[in-house]
């Protein structure tokens, strides 16, 4: 099942969450952003919400600025 | 020492911007340092309440550590909108960096130009107007202008912050003059943002009349930059207190220190 | 704050004048205050250790207070030479200053010009030569220039103090790029002297590397004394950390202080 | 000289505006002259091409001269339309002032501020857009801003007018570090417009590359007008000659313009 | 032109040094440039009437052209003792230079700082009393002092060359305010030697009352030397007729050059 | 019969032009620029436009100016 | 008896000491510096010096100065 | 014979003019200033010079300087 990661597209697993997704990259710990299809995904949503075929994820964080 | 930051920093002093009451008047931003782990000796050193970072996509491949996690948890955090090309892209980038629960104080930065990262007030003026409505604490990076700055204020913007000469470049007030013109005929505060690069120039700038400064690339590319920052401390308060004392005349000529009369001239 | 004046007070960063070991390195004039009481307060409040005073004729028909009941013992007495237009009149006051019981140091000021108060360097070295002789700890007033200063570091000045503008004048440096050499070319400290009229232009002396400052009438003069000693004190300690930390370099263009990448171009 | 003002001003470096191949880069104002007399005593003396006026409701009572009286015929009119605060007003001055056969040039000049009279850049860029659309040559006085002054070059304008400093102070390039990044950026001429006080300050702004100036109440409050107007044809003329012989490096150091061998050391 | 370089050039407005009225108030040298086929075109662009060389031992392996030979007949030779590291020496090549037939004119130049070039105030002082005496016309080159340049005047100098900024620098008038008060304090022509790196400096030390300048690297460093000539020529007649033209007031606000009447408010 | 001139009533004879009305000011020797009722009026207008009750007329002449 | 202080003649009485002349003036309490015919006199002589007729006395203090 | 030329030992011919020397450098040719044993020696007499073992001779140029 493909979806859109940061622009790029990626293959992941069925029944995946969103959670899982990040955990496997150690995303969870960071306290990164994520925006489902253009709109925000709270932090405690993101074990409850499956990943469609097609979905657009943007995972941000906060970097160091002026 | 501390009767004296007292006396700078004193709530009878304090900077009030979207209902806090500021003890210190030096921002600090987080970018250019060598690594997360001095952010948080830098701030202690600057006893700055408020900072400033940036959002960006994450490096998916190898995930890279959060600033926030370095952030003492009393500071206030000012997301800025670096990136941004419209005013659009600042909006969101403001939203989101709320979602992600800092707050709604915002730093409204819109820039095209790439070789000096110059704002541009049109957008920046926009987007001020959208944030204001949705309830942000707006403060937007500018070029000093009196009618773009009359503008953002109308536009409820919580400070205006002129720069003193182009980002990371340490200049410092390169914009002196019309900086002056802001503070004279602007009633919301003017924040010193940009070029400042060292201790002498944020006491000017402070002297003026600024209400606070915002430093970035002069304390992260010191050699030292927690001692910087900790001179960057002192010198905000100096130019403080120099302001509130009142400086004397500037003569062109002499006037003697000592008594005029020669010493022993009439034998 | 005390820990960060630590570091710009520690020995380690003392400054080595005539065998004593300055932490504080800011001097202080004491004329033109508004009355005698205030000099204690203003002296305490801006950290000093160094305090100048002159010496007159007494007005025998009402005399008046002597200026040293009002400093605090622990205070370095550098009586200055005031009045006086050649070398030996320099001599002779320094002579009756050490008598009367003021210790071994002396700020020589030899004057003839009465518009802008400029230092004669020919008498000041004459005078300089004497009285180092004489044993005295010689701190020169001087109009800045290098063959000058070699000579009176040649002739066993303790240490060399050029001005940054008239006296009285608040004008600041306006002599700064033959300070700047003094600096890069002595090898007994520069103490900038006369001229100073802002915190913000003490804190550039410092960064400049200037080994101290001598302040009076930005202080007498300010609608504040007390204050704007206060001020002061954290801006000479500021110039001093920000030369200490090594400032960044300065660039004509800017250098984003955030992420240049920008926000979601890519999508 | 006149081979050398020819270099300065032959068709090879003439200024293009309008269509029109200008020889002197000095514009001039005709505001605050003692009497009309004196106009064209100092329009000749600058050399100048182009002379900006305004219009106003006469004096009914006592009809007073009309200014265009006292101009050269050959001279580009370039009426202001000083006393606008609004784009629309601003409009409706260029009609009028185009119906009164000055021609198709015009100085946009919206100001809201009555202390430094800065201009409006929202409203000037609305006037410049609507009066390119007439087909006027447009020369609108701005705020030195680089997004105000890529939307007017955007907008048609045929060139950019940055203020140096505020109308009539008379205190030169307070805006040197914002003009030198428009004059690097924007590609329509940048003509330098009020503040420049002294000639050597016009020759600056030629040195760095403006393509000419505007001055008037440096030449009306001269104590010698017509001898000052020539004063600015001359450093005008110096500085765009400087600008283009290519000026050398700055140096920190010395070096020396005399061979460095010693005279007889090697005796 | 030429009427208004006869306004900055009759002999109403000549400078009078040694018995001699000069019309040109450009001094130049003739050191570092790329040929001595180019020295005469610069001098003709200039306008010069005072040219400097040095003196120095021939290379006696092969032998190179003599400067003197590129120099117009009716200029007049200000030889410079370059090279002197005392008043001995400096005065062994001024009678040298005058035995080899260049006249009674001499910049004295005494230098041990081999960084900055700085002239000796003390032995500068030494060579001129002594040369004086010898019946030269004595341009000593100094660092600027109000306490030395009085000394030199009573010596006999015919002018005084106070240093803008170190020789070759291209840094302009870094000691402007020292000039400042010589030029007020000094009864002697004031000359600035030394710094001077665009014409708008040229130009800006005229307007301070300077008598002339003297400039070398400025004008062999350039790019077009021989258009920068022309550029220096222009901008000293403007700095010159700047002064004589007697500037307005600045003023820190603006002043309306347009009446100030609204366009049509009242309606 | 009255017309409003610079935005102040004025009382003029009727029969009167444009020119007239200047002329008695001196006006026409000084290029002045008139607008009509919110219109220019040219210069060659001047004689031939009769005055009409309640007319708005704008005189304006150019003025040093920076 | 005539002595000359700080440059001006004046007339005291015999056997007067320089501190019975201080003190009169109460110069005394404000540590002054006195110098007799060109020499420092330490204050602990005072009581003990004797004026002389055409004494030079120079009595001098410290103000405030830069 | 030797002499000393701009602080070098030089071997030359007996019977030699200050004048020849120089011609053998075409200095002459460049109005150079000559110094003989410290005291200048004026171009008139350059032919009529004889030179002296252990003469110390100077010649020295202008050159461009500022």
């Amino acid at each position: 099942m493909q979806i859109v990661v940061n622009g790029e597209a990626q293959e992941i697993s069925r029944e995946c969450t969103v959670f899982q997704l990040l955990q496997d990259q150690a995303v969870t710990l960071i306290a990164a952003v994520v925006e489902l299809n253009g709109t925000i995904l709270k932090q405690e949503h993101w074990p409850s919400t499956l990943l469609q075929a097609g979905d657009r994820l943007e995972i941000l964080v906060f970097m160091g600025g002026g | 020492m501390n009767d004296i930051i007292e006396n700078a920093n004193t709530s009878d002093d304090s900077l009030l911007i979207g209902g806090v009451h500021l003890l210190s008047r030096l921002f600090l931003g987080t970018g250019k340092f060598s690594s997360h782990e001095i952010v948080p000796l830098v701030l202690e050193a600057s006893g700055t309440q408020v900072v400033t970072m940036a959002l960006r996509r994450i490096d998916w491949k190898n995930p890279q550590e959060n600033i926030l996690n370095y952030l003492p948890k009393n500071t206030i955090l000012l997301p800025n909108t670096s990136g941004a090309r419209t005013a659009d892209e600042a909006v969101r980038i403001a939203r989101l960096a709320q979602a992600a629960g800092c707050g709604n104080w915002v730093k409204i930065e819109v820039v095209q130009d790439q070789r000096y990262l110059l704002p541009d007030n049109w957008e920046t003026l926009r987007a001020t107007e959208q944030l204001v409505k949705e309830g942000f604490v707006v403060l937007p990076y500018m070029s000093p202008d009196l009618s773009a700055a009359k503008r953002l204020q109308d536009a409820g913007a919580a400070a205006i912050m002129p720069l003193g000469a182009p980002i990371g470049s340490n200049r410092g007030l390169q914009t002196k003059e019309l900086i002056r013109i802001l503070i004279e005929e602007i009633s919301v505060p003017i924040i010193v943002d940009a070029g400042i690069g060292r201790p002498s120039e944020a006491a000017e700038a402070m002297e003026m009349g600024a209400a606070a400064v915002l430093v970035n690339t002069a304390i992260a590319t010191a050699g030292d930059p927690v001692l910087m920052a900790q001179a960057f401390r002192l010198a905000v308060a100096a130019g403080r207190l120099g302001y509130l004392a009142g400086p004397g005349e500037r003569r062109v000529t002499a006037e003697a220190s000592s008594p005029l009369t020669g010493f022993l001239q009439e034998v």
